[in-house]
């Protein structure tokens, strides 16, 4: 077995083992239908239904407003699918620059279907404009589909200020909530935002499940469309195991969050202030203002650039150490471009190739960011000194 | 799964008064019954009433019915409750009676308690001769939608 | 724990002990993401790999066929909208009455859309006329979408004879096999089918993971649009679990389809015949003709109506003795209506509401069929009893 110091929690976390002590009997014993009519598949619908209780209470919302997904990816294509049906003849979208593929390339395809969309943009902090953003809104707008934190450089968004905009406008309000739901407390009860996506396995719940908050009163039609699973919602026997999965996940995150997360910032905090105090020509990307960083990032999260070198090399180097951490997101790692997020932001071409994130979870170490910090030094050196540009 | 009460599960299993009435022609009591429903509709029933005549009371009562769980557990249950009844008395027992005597029945079933007063009122009407007002198509709220069954003329009284 | 005498196979199945068995170190300690670009997470793209090979072995495909998916329904769902989108001139569907849910809920939502479709009769056996069929095909047609086999009745469709016909007309062809992989052995090397659905929980892995296959050459555009997941063709974090856990249900499947069918289709025999002997007033619904019993039906499933009496009544009955069967599809089963398939094959009234699915699977044994037999008669004459119309 191959284990590793794991500090790339933002593309997939560690299963909990009391979550998955929790899902194990709806693998074996209880493997009924929740809508079957026998009460063997009966006693599994009230686990569903204590499940979706716990979802609710990890974002403050009631459970009535929680479906069951497969994945942020899913939860995100049917927001925004949802939204537009329900205002057939509004053709606008707002969205950002610095999205996930999933809201990305969906409004990319609607681009092909005759609507417009609006991309905002971001500043060097990885922040959007308020004031774009209310300058870009019409009554045409549909849709306003923003992510509550950023999965590359942690920033978190204004989202509150941004729905006050988006209610005067009298638009569906998205947020792809992915990365936040665990690691910021929300309440939805004084939000107001409409739809929110979230995804089990970056909560330590396993992949394969997710959900999709849905205000009451908003109109949603499914985006798999078949029986009456989740109130006509979501189409598709429920993956009760997943779902009793990420019941138990939310509950574990919400009675620990405030613990975890401050523990995850100080780590954090360690690893990015020894980094840059002891490695020269690298720099903090985003949330940093006249060279101090500032609060509007996830606890967990700091993604770095080191001038001359490129961040693949860097990332095998540090896997050579059992260190696993990203450059870019997972979905898009496959690909040679640079970080459509950095890019952005305007990052130096300097930096652009050679930023590299790390992500923490509760279960990161002291020891382990010890390791990192011990490695980095000589595996930036090793590489600069193999680059053309170092001197320059 | 329906999630039905213990009542309604005891009178499933182990109904009281099922079966009919037959009329020995005794002197001062009368023999009765009323039907709803049919067998294409998926649910039907028919109470047996017997009578005194004098009294205007109701003495025994049975049930037939073709349907459900709740259909047959509130069928049931309304014996129970008109027994001993005047015929007045027992017609302003209502639905929500039969509801409750059985500790409540989900609310996709109400519509099952709904025959058992429809039943009633066709088996006294019938014995005092007043012809049975013809009920509306009652819509209600439809509980699936899919396969746009409506053309069937499938009961639909709810709550 | 409430356990039962399981035969309510076609909502869903048992997973396989050795199934869990193979996706727990994929809930556990490697818990990676196949996507990333580290080696922690480079070891579970093997293994969704294999998994994909046993998938593809399965059903006689080449593993660049395969997409996973989360259930049947995005099988459909996805399929159906793949193939609008490959030919976005043709606007006519043809598919049949007794679809599932998953198909017929987006046929009839297309139909809101601009699609025609024709919905194919049953005949009181359950089967399609293939001159209906022939007759019903236009150049306009850009999709036939029937599924392999019913799983109310279990009767099983001509598919490649379909096929031939789909084929004269250059429509693309999709067969829902939810209930058919792991029941009847499938080649797609010799098939004329184009997308072929599968449902894991249908076969003895977990719900929340299927499959759908692409036939190579045929042009497929995603349902779910993000990352790059499955090739561009199914966005989304893998569900890594499932995935392992699908591959191997199919390769035990594969393993053992001839053996384990054989005594389930004696099992389903027993069972039927003998209910019909003892039980006066009762007939199978589908594949019947002329009183004889044919071949066109799925080994492990038999639908029977006993008239004059209602299916909920019998199934809380059979409840009573920890029987667990079903009436209509899991799906409906909340629902009041009766089964919109034995509606289509013209069921007299007297059957219609009274007719109950026994669905076996690998794991049915003698002792479990002969306490149905015992029961059975008990059960449908009170019932009777208490009826108005058995006297009639
Ligand atoms: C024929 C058929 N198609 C599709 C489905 C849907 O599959 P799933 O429940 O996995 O979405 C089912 C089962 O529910 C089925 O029996
Ligand atoms: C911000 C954000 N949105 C959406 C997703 C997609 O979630 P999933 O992989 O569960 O589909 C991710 C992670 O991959 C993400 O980080
Ligand atoms: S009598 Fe029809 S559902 Fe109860
Ligand atoms: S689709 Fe209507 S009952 Fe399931």
């Amino acid at each position: 077995m191959q284990t590793c110091i794991y500090l790339d929690n933002n593309a997939t976390t560690r299963v909990d083992p009391e979550v998955v002590e929790a899902m194990l009997p709806y693998l074996s014993e209880y493997y009924g239908n929740p809508s079957s009519m026998h009460s063997f598949g009966g006693q599994v619908g009230k686990v569903v239904k204590q499940a979706r209780q716990q979802v609710a209470a990890l974002i403050g919302a009631d459970d009535s407003e929680i479906i069951f997904t497969s994945c942020g990816t899913e939860g995100d294509n049917a927001a925004i699918r949802a939204a537009l049906q329900a205002q057939p003849d509004k053709r606008h979208i707002v969205t950002t620059q610095v999205e996930h593929p999933a809201v990305l390339n969906v409004c990319k395809q609607l681009e092909t279907q005759g609507y417009t969309v609006t991309y905002l943009s971001v500043n060097r902090q990885g922040q959007i404009d308020l004031d774009e953003l209310a300058a870009s809104m019409t009554g045409n707008t549909a849709l306003v589909t923003i992510m509550y934190a950023n999965n590359e450089t942690g920033v978190v968004f204004p989202i509150e200020q941004i729905g006050l905009r988006v209610k005067e406008y009298g638009a569906i309000f998205h947020v792809d909530a992915v990365q936040a739901v665990g690691k910021i407390p929300l309440n939805m009860k004084t939000s107001t935002v409409d739809l929110l996506t979230l995804s089990g396995h970056k909560l330590h719940a396993p992949k394969g499940i997710g959900a999709l908050y849905v205000r009451r009163g908003v109109r949603f039609r499914p985006l798999l469309v078949g029986g009456h699973q989740e109130r006509g919602r979501r189409a598709g026997t429920e993956n009760v195991p997943g779902i009793v999965a990420l019941g138990k996940a939310a509950e574990i995150e919400l009675a620990h969050l405030a613990a975890t997360t401050n523990k995850q910032k100080q780590l954090r905090d360690r690893l990015e202030k020894t980094l840059l105090e002891t490695i020269p020509n690298c720099e903090v990307n985003g949330d940093v203002f006249d060279g101090k960083l500032r609060k509007n990032r996830l606890p967990n999260t700091t993604n770095i650039g080191f001038k001359y070198i490129e961040g693949e090399a860097i990332l095998l180097s540090l896997n050579q150490f059992g260190i696993c951490a990203s450059s870019g997101s997972a979905c898009t790692s496959g690909s040679l471009e640079p970080s459509h997020v950095l890019r952005s932001m305007g990052l130096p071409y300097t930096t652009l190739h050679g930023s590299i994130r790390f992500s923490l979870s509760r279960y990161t170490t002291d020891a382990e960011v010890d390791t990192v910090l011990a490695v980095m030094p000589g595996i930036i050196e090793r590489l600069r000194a193999l680059s053309p540009f170092n001197n320059d | 799964m329906w999630d039905y009460t213990d009542k309604v599960m005891e009178l499933f299993y182990n109904p009281k008064n099922q079966g009919l009435l037959e009329d020995d022609r005794e002197p001062g009591i009368a023999v009765v019954f009323g039907e709803v429903g049919s067998i294409a509709c998926g649910d039907a029933l028919r109470l047996h009433l017997k009578i005194e005549v004098n009294s205007d009371k109701i003495l025994d009562s049975r049930f037939q019915t073709f349907g459900c769980t709740s259909a047959i557990a509130s069928s049931s249950a309304l014996t129970e409750l008109i027994k001993g009844l005047t015929l007045d008395e027992a017609l302003k027992v209502t639905n929500k009676e039969i509801a409750d005597f059985l500790g409540g029945l989900p609310e996709a079933k109400m519509h099952c308690s709904v025959m058992g007063q429809e039943a009633l009122e066709a088996a006294i009407y019938k014995y005092r001769g007043i012809p049975l007002a013809v009920h509306e198509e009652d819509e209600g709220a439809l509980v699936c939608s899919c396969f746009g069954i409506s053309e069937s003329k499938i009961r639909r009284v709810i709550r």
